[in-house]
C-alpha cells in the first residue's frame, strides 16, 4: 500500500528542509558529503495534519516538469502540504567553462542557457561585454538587435502558452498552434544566423553577419500575419470556461514576495509591479520605441498568461516599427574585434529583459584573454524559488499548471 | 453564460481542422524523407574544409594555423602541423596539415572556425543526414572526409564563395603581378649584377600574405 | 440442476470462503464483490430480472466500492499482524456457525414440503415493480427515501471540513510576509468587466 | 430489396444457423450475435483509433499517421503488433493477480453492455425487459476494476488515478442515470428496442420523433453526453489518466497487451455509452427524413454512433482538463440539478398534452425551454463563483 512512506521513490539524498517555509532548499539540493540516507519530507511525527500524507516524487522524468525537474511532494489526499523543487539534473558547468574559453568562445554556450531564446541570451551577455570593452554598437546592428530579441519574445511566449495549455491537458492542440507560428520566426532566424535555435548570432559591437537580401520584407511579413493568429489563439483560450477555471485565483503570487525573491519579467509584472528592464535601464535603443508595459493585478497563473499574451502584441508593435526604421550601414564596430579580446581589467554587469525575465551576465576581467569571473543571473531559476509558496494548499493539479506558467527552462535552471 | 467560451473554441478549433484541408496556409507540415525545403543560404551545420583544383590533398586551403583548434568552444577540432612545407596554391611554400580531424559528435556547429579562419579554409556544411550506427569512428571525420572542393562550396553558399573568389583572384593578379615585377627586377638586378655595382635584389616579406588560388 | 447454477454456486461459495480467510483486505472485499455478482447471477437464473440486476447494480456498483474506499482509508500500520488460525474467536464462529445449522435445521424439518409447482411464474415487470412501488408500497419507499437523506446530509455534514483557519494564515503570511496584505485587498483590487 | 438490405444481418444468422441441429440452434445463434459482436467493435475499435488521430492532427494543423498502409490506414495493426510484442512488465510489489485481473474485469461488464443496444430493425442481440438497467448494472462494474488496476500497481500516481477515477465515476453515474429517466418517463419502458420505437414516426410526416427535438431531450441529451464523457474518462475530465498531472494514471504500470486491453475496453466503453445516447436520444436507427428510409437501420446508427464519436473527438482536441474539486462541483452543483430540474420539465411537457389549443405546442416548446434555460443560466453563474470572466488589464508607459 502506497499510502504510507515504505515506498519512497526519490532515491537521492536531499537535505531535507528547515523549518521556515519560503525561499529555502532550493540551492544546492543534493549534498555530495553526506552519507546515503533515506529521506522523506514527510514530518516524523504526523500530529499537524491528520490523516495519511503520500509523498510522490514528481520528476525527473515527469511528463510535465519541463525537462529534468523534480518536485518532492507531500500530499494530503491531493492537497500539497509540502512541495520541494530539486534540480541540477542538466548542470553543465557553464560557468565554469567560461571562464577557461575565451569570451566569443563563450557565446554559443549562452545559445544553450535558455534554448528557447538564444538570440536574447546572446545579447545579454555581449552587452556585458561591450560594458567591459567599450565597443560602440552601430546603429543597423541595434536595429537588429532589437528585432532579433523581439522576435525571440514572440517565440518565447508562444510557446510557453502552448506547454501550459498542454499542462492544463489540452492534447497539444494549442501548443501545435504555437509551433505552426514559431516556425515561421525560426525560418527567419535561420536565414539570418544560420541555425534555427542556437543562433550564435550577435558578436561583441555588432552581430556577426548582415541580414540577407529579402529578409526585411519576409520578417515583415511574418509580423503583419502574426496579430490575426494571436486573436484566433484568444478566442480558442482567453474565454474558455475551463481555462478561467483553472487558472484564475490560483497560484497567487504576492507583490511583496515577489519582490523580495527577486523575481523579474513577465512573472513580476502579473503581480501588478510595473518593471521592465527595457524601460528602466533602456539598453540599447529601446527609449526609440513607443511600448507599454502590460501589468497584471492578481498575479494568478492566468494573469501571467494574459500578461505575456498583451507582451506579444506590444513586441510586435516594437517590431513594426524597427522594421519601418532600420537603416543601411555597419553591422559591426570597427573598432570591435572578437578574436583575441582581451578586455581592460575591470567588471561588468549587463542586463537585459530576457522574456522570462532580467537576463544578467557578470563579467570580471584580469586583462587575460579568458574572464576571471563568468556568472549568469538567470530568471529561469530565480523565478523558480517561490514554487512552493504559490502552491501549498492547492492541489497536484495546479502546481503543474503554476509550474507551467512559471517559464523555466531547465537549461537555464541548472546551467 | 456558461458554455460560450467553450463553443467559440470549438469553433476555433474546426476552422482549423477545415482550414488544414484547404492548403498550406494552416497544414504546414512538409513530408520530410520525399518532400525537402530548400536549405537556406545561411545554414550552416558541420565543418569542411575547402581545396582548389582536382587534388583534395594538395589543394587544400588550410595552412595548419590551428587558430581554430585554440577557438573552438567544445574543443572537437584536431589539427597536426606537418614538418615539411608544402608548395601553396600560388607556390609559396606552406606547412600543411597532417592530420585534420573534426568530431562531430562533439562539435555544436557554432560556426566560430569559420569566423576566426583567416585563410578561407574552412567553412559549414548543410549536410544533415549524418546518422550512423557508430558513435565513434564514423563520427571522427578526418582530412580526406573533410576535403570539399570549392564548387561545392559555391554551390553551398554562393554569395559568400562569390566574394571569396573575386578577393582570391584579385590577390592572385596582385601577386603574378608581383611576380612578374619582381621577376623584372630580377632580371633587372641580375643585368646590374653584370655592371660594377650589384645592389640586392628586394626581399619577399616574411610575413605570409593570403595570395591567389591557382585556378578556380 | 443445471450446470451453469452448479458453477455459480461453486464460485459464489468459494469467493464467500475467501472473503472470509483472506490475509489482505483488499482481497477480502474483492471475493466479497464476487459473490454479490454470484447472488447477482443467482437471481438472473430464476428469472428475477430486476432484483438481479438491482443486486449488481447497489452491491456491485456502489457497496463495493464503498467497502474498498472504506478499507483504504481506514487501514491502519498493523494489519499485517500474524493471526492465529486457532483461536478463541476461530472457537466461537464454529460454535455460532454450529448453532445456525441445528436451528435451520430443525426449521427444515418441521416444514412440510411444498409440493412442486408449476414453473409459471407471474411476469413480474419492471413497470409492475413500479406500480406497486407507488400504490401499496408508497409508504415505506417515502420512509426509506427520508431516512436515506438524513444519512446523506449526516455524512456531508461529517465529512465537510471545517475551514482551517491555521492554513489561509499560513498562506497569507507566505504570500506577503512584510506589509501584512489585508485578506480583503484581493477583493478589492478586482477590476470587472461585465 | 431494401427491406432484404436491412435484414441482411439478422437473416445472414437465420441462414448461418439453420445448418445446425435443431438442439444446437439457440446456443449457435447467441455465438454468433456475440462473435458479431466483438468482431464488429473490434474493428470498429481499431478505425476509431486511426480516424482519432487523423482528426487531431488535422485539428492541430498536422497530418496525422500516414506511413503504415495507404493514408496510413493500416496504423492500427502496426500498433496492435507492436502492442503484442512488447514486453509485459509486472512491477515486483504489483500483486499479481489482481494486476492481470484488472483488465478483464473491465473488459467484461463493457462487452456486456455492448448486447443490450438495438443496432438495428430486429438487431439486439439481448432484449432484455429492463435492459437499461442491465446497461447501468454492469457499467457501473468498470469501477472496481480501475481500482483494482490503481490499487494492485503499488505505484502512488496509480493509487492517485484510481481515486480519482472511483470518485469521477460515482459522481457522474448520478446525472448520466437521472437524464436518462426523462427518456424512460416518456418512452414508459426500460427496454432499448421498445425506446427506440417510442421514436419512430414523423411529426408533419417530415420531421423526426426524436428525443433530442423536444426542450427535455436536447437537455437531457447534453447532460447524458457530458456525464458520458466523464464516465468514459475522455478529455476534458481524463484526470484519472492525465498525463500532464498523474502520468498516466492507474494505466502507469501497465504495459503490452493489458494496457492495449485498457485502451480497447475503454473504446468500447465509449461506444457504448454513445450507442445509448443514439438509442435513447437520436432515434436509434430511424431514418432521419421518411425519404431517407431505404437506407438500412443499422446503417443509420453506425452513422449516429460516428458523429457522436467525431463529436468526443473534436472536444478532445480543444478543451483543456478540469480540476478534480472542479470536476465534483459541476456534477454535484450543476448537472446534478439540472438533471433534475429536466426531469420536471418532462413531467411538464407530459402533462401539457391535454392542452390542445391552437399554437399550444409551440408555447409547450418555449415554456419548457425557458423553465431549462434559467435554471441553466444561474447555475451557470454560480459555478464560476462570482468571478468576472474577463479582467482588465492596466499598462505602463
Amino acid at each position: 500500500m502506497s499510502f504510507s512512506n515504505s515506498g519512497n521513490t526519490g532515491g537521492e539524498t536531499v537535505i531535507p528542509s528547515s523549518d521556515s517555509p519560503s525561499l529555502n532548499g532550493v540551492t544546492a539540493a543534493i549534498d555530495f558529503d553526506e552519507p546515503q540516507k533515506s529521506y522523506s519530507l514527510l514530518p516524523k511525527q504526523n500530529s499537524e495534519v491528520p490523516g495519511e500524507l503520500l509523498e510522490v516524487a514528481m520528476g525527473p522524468h515527469h511528463p510535465s516538469t519541463h525537462g529534468v525537474f523534480r518536485m518532492d511532494v507531500v500530499l494530503d489526499g491531493e492537497r500539497i502540504v509540502k512541495l520541494k523543487p530539486v534540480f541540477g539534473y542538466l548542470h553543465r558547468n557553464h560557468e565554469k567553462i567560461a571562464e577557461g574559453t575565451s569570451y566569443l568562445g563563450s557565446i554559443p554556450y549562452t545559445d544553450r542557457l535558455d534554448y528557447l531564446c538564444s538570440m536574447s541570451n546572446n545579447w545579454g551577455y555581449a552587452l556585458t561585454v561591450e560594458k567591459l570593452s567599450g565597443f560602440q554598437v552601430p546603429e543597423r546592428a541595434e536595429y537588429i538587435r532589437v528585432i532579433m530579441a523581439e522576435l525571440t519574445r514572440l517565440v518565447n511566449h508562444i510557446c510557453l502558452v502552448g506547454f501550459l495549455m498542454q499542462d492544463m491537458g489540452a492534447m497539444g492542440t494549442p501548443l501545435m498552434y504555437a509551433f505552426r507560428e514559431r516556425e515561421k520566426i525560426l525560418d527567419l532566424f535561420e536565414a539570418a544566423s544560420g541555425a534555427r535555435m542556437m543562433c550564435n548570432y550577435l558578436r561583441f559591437g555588432g552581430v556577426r553577419c548582415d541580414l540577407p537580401k529579402g529578409w526585411l520584407d519576409e520578417a515583415r511579413k511574418v509580423v503583419e500575419n502574426f496579430p490575426r493568429f494571436l486573436d484566433e489563439f484568444e478566442a480558442l483560450l482567453s474565454g474558455n470556461e475551463i481555462l478561467i477555471a483553472r487558472a484564475q485565483g490560483v497560484g497567487v503570487l504576492g507583490k511583496e514576495l515577489a519582490v523580495n525573491a527577486g523575481i523579474t519579467g513577465p512573472m513580476l509584472r502579473a503581480c501588478g509591479v510595473n518593471y521592465d528592464i527595457r524601460k528602466v535601464d533602456k539598453y540599447g535603443i529601446y527609449d526609440r520605441f513607443d511600448f507599454r508595459v502590460p501589468l497584471g493585478e492578481h498575479g494568478d497563473v492566468f494573469d501571467r498568461y494574459m500578461v505575456r499574451v498583451l507582451e506579444m502584441r506590444e513586441s510586435l508593435k516594437i517590431l513594426k516599427a524597427a522594421l519601418r526604421d532600420i537603416p543601411e550601414g555597419l553591422i559591426v564596430d570597427a573598432k570591435a574585434k572578437s578574436r583575441g579580446l582581451r578586455p581592460k581589467v575591470g567588471e561588468a554587469y549587463g542586463r537585459i529583459e530576457g522574456p522570462k525575465g532580467e537576463l544578467g551576465f557578470y563579467l570580471i576581467s584580469d586583462g587575460s584573454a579568458n574572464p576571471y569571473r563568468y556568472r549568469v543571473r538567470p530568471p529561469s531559476l530565480i523565478n523558480l524559488t517561490i514554487l512552493e509558496d504559490m502552491c501549498l494548499g492547492l492541489t497536484i493539479a495546479d502546481a503543474v499548471i503554476i509550474l507551467g506558467s512559471v517559464d523555466i527552462v531547465l537549461g537555464e535552471v541548472d546551467r | 453564460m456558461l458554455g460560450t467560451g467553450l463553443i467559440k473554441g470549438m469553433a476555433q478549433t474546426a476552422k482549423n481542422f477545415v482550414g488544414s484541408y484547404q492548403g498550406p496556409e494552416r497544414l504546414v507540415t512538409v513530408q520530410y524523407p520525399e518532400e525537402r525545403l530548400a536549405p537556406k543560404e545561411n545554414a550552416r551545420n558541420f565543418p569542411f574544409l575547402v581545396f582548389d583544383g582536382d587534388d583534395a590533398q594538395k589543394g587544400l586551403r588550410c595552412v595548419a594555423c590551428q587558430i581554430c583548434e585554440k577557438e573552438c568552444p567544445p574543443k572537437c577540432i584536431y589539427i597536426n602541423k606537418s614538418k615539411d612545407k608544402k608548395p601553396d596554391y600560388i607556390g609559396k611554400p606552406q606547412f600543411y596539415p597532417a592530420t585534420f580531424d573534426i568530431d562531430i559528435s562533439v562539435c555544436m556547429s557554432c560556426q566560430i572556425c569559420v569566423e576566426v579562419c583567416p585563410f578561407d579554409a574552412i567553412k559549414m556544411d548543410k549536410v544533415f543526414e549524418l546518422s550512423t550506427t557508430d558513435r565513434f569512428e564514423a563520427l571522427l571525420l578526418h582530412k580526406t572526409e573533410l576535403a570539399k572542393p570549392n564548387e561545392y562550396f559555391q554551390e553551398l553558399h554562393p554569395t559568400e564563395a562569390a566574394e571569396i573568389d573575386t578577393r582570391f583572384a584579385e590577390e592572385k593578379l596582385k601577386a603574378e603581378a608581383k611576380a612578374k615585377a619582381d621577376a623584372e627586377a630580377k632580371a633587372k638586378a641580375a643585368a646590374i649584377a653584370a655592371a660594377p655595382k650589384p645592389e640586392p635584389a628586394p626581399v619577399d616579406g616574411s610575413i605570409p600574405t593570403p595570395v591567389a588560388p591557382k585556378t578556380i | 440442476m443445471d450446470l451453469a447454477f452448479i458453477i455459480i454456486a461453486v464460485l459464489t461459495l468459494a469467493s464467500a470462503v475467501a472473503a472470509m480467510s483472506l490475509r489482505n483486505l483488499v482481497h477480502c472485499a474483492l471475493c466479497m464483490v464476487m459473490t454479490f455478482a454470484g447472488i447477482a447471477l443467482t437471481f438472473l437464473q430464476l428469472n428475477a430480472e430486476f432484483v438481479g440486476l438491482a443486486q449488481l447494480l447497489v452491491y456491485v456498483g456502489a457497496v463495493a466500492i464503498l467497502i474498498v474506499f472504506a478499507i483504504l482509508l481506514t487501514r491502519s500500520e498493523d494489519a499485517k499482524k500474524e493471526v492465529r488460525f486457532v483461536s478463541s474467536s476461530t472457537v466461537v464462529g464454529f460454535g455460532v456457525v454450529a448453532l445456525v445449522a441445528v436451528s435451520l435445521l430443525a426449521a427444515i424439518q418441521h416444514t412440510q414440503i411444498l409440493p412442486p409447482q408449476s414453473v409459471v411464474a407471474p411476469h413480474v415487470s419492471v413497470k409492475r415493480i413500479g406500480e406497486q412501488l407507488m400504490t401499496n408500497y408508497v409508504l415505506p419507499l417515502e420512509v426509506i427515501g427520508l431516512l436515506l437523506t438524513a444519512a446523506m446530509i449526516g455524512a456531508v455534514v461529517i465529512a465537510m471540513r471545517e475551514p482551517d483557519p491555521a492554513d489561509s494564515v499560513d498562506v497569507q503570511q507566505r504570500n506577503g510576509s512584510p506589509l501584512k496584505l489585508d485578506p480583503d485587498s484581493k477583493k478589492t483590487a478586482v477590476v470587472a468587466n461585465e | 430489396m431494401t427491406g432484404q438490405l436491412d435484414q441482411l444481418f439478422v437473416s445472414l444468422k437465420q441462414w448461418l444457423v439453420s445448418f445446425l441441429p435443431q438442439a444446437a440452434q439457440p446456443m449457435a445463434g447467441i455465438l454468433l450475435s456475440i462473435s458479431a459482436i466483438i468482431g464488429a467493435f473490434a474493428t470498429m475499435f481499431a478505425i476509431t483509433t486511426i480516424m482519432e488521430r487523423k482528426i487531431l492532427g488535422r485539428i492541430q494543423n498536422r497530418l496525422g499517421p500516414n506511413r503504415v498502409g495507404p493514408f496510413g490506414l493500416l496504423q492500427p495493426a502496426a500498433d496492435g503488433i507492436k502492442m503484442l510484442t512488447k514486453e509485459d512488465i509486472v512491477p515486483f510489489a504489483a500483486d499479481k493477480l489482481v494486476h492481470f485481473l484488472a483488465p478483464v474485469v473491465l473488459i467484461i461488464p463493457v462487452a456486456l453492455a455492448l448486447a443490450m443496444i438495438p443496432y438495428g430493425r430486429n438487431m439486439t442481440a439481448v432484449d432484455l425487459d429492463a435492459g437499461i438497467l442491465f446497461f447501468f448494472a454492469v457499467g457501473s462494474a468498470t469501477e472496481l476494476s480501475v481500482f483494482m488496476a490503481g490499487w494492485s500497481s503499488q505505484n502512488k500516481y496509480s493509487l492517485v488515478g484510481a481515486m480519482r477515477a472511483i470518485a469521477q465515476m460515482i459522481s457522474y453515474e448520478m446525472p448520466l442515470v437521472l437524464s436518462t429517466v426523462s427518456v424512460l418517463m416518456m418512452a414508459g419502458t426500460l427496454s432499448l428496442p421498445l425506446i427506440v420505437q417510442a421514436q419512430s414516426g414523423y411529426i408533419y410526416e417530415i420531421l423526426p420523433r426524436w428525443n433530442v427535438f423536444t426542450p427535455w431531450g436536447l437537455a437531457g441529451f447534453v447532460l447524458f453526453m457530458i456525464a458520458a464523457t466523464a464516465e468514459s474518462n475522455r478529455a476534458p475530465f481524463d484526470l484519472p489518466e492525465a498525463e500532464s498531472e498523474i502520468i498516466a494514471g492507474y494505466l502507469t504500470e501497465y504495459s503490452g497487451f493489458k494496457y492495449a486491453l485498457f485502451f480497447m475496453a475503454e473504446y468500447w466503453g465509449l461506444f457504448a455509452v454513445s450507442g445509448l445516447a443514439v438509442t435513447l436520444f437520436l432515434g436509434g436507427w430511424n431514418a432521419p427524413f421518411p425519404f431517407l428510409q431505404w437506407v438500412p437501420s443499422w446503417a443509420w446508427f453506425f452513422a449516429k454512433l460516428g458523429t457522436i464519436i467525431f463529436g468526443f473527438i473534436w472536444v478532445r482536441g480543444t478543451l483543456p482538463r478540469l480540476r478534480l474539486d472542479q470536476l465534483m462541483n459541476f456534477a454535484w452543483k450543476f448537472l446534478l440539478p439540472m438533471s433534475l430540474i429536466n426531469i420536471v420539465v418532462t413531467a411538464m411537457w407530459h402533462f401539457s398534452r391535454v392542452f390542445q389549443f391552437v399554437g399550444a405546442r409551440e408555447m409547450r416548446w418555449v415554456l419548457c425551454a425557458l423553465v431549462l434555460a434559467i435554471p441553466y443560466f444561474f447555475l451557470g453563474r454560480a459555478l464560476g463563483e462570482g468571478r468576472p470572466a474577463k479582467r482588465n488589464y492596466k499598462f505602463a508607459e
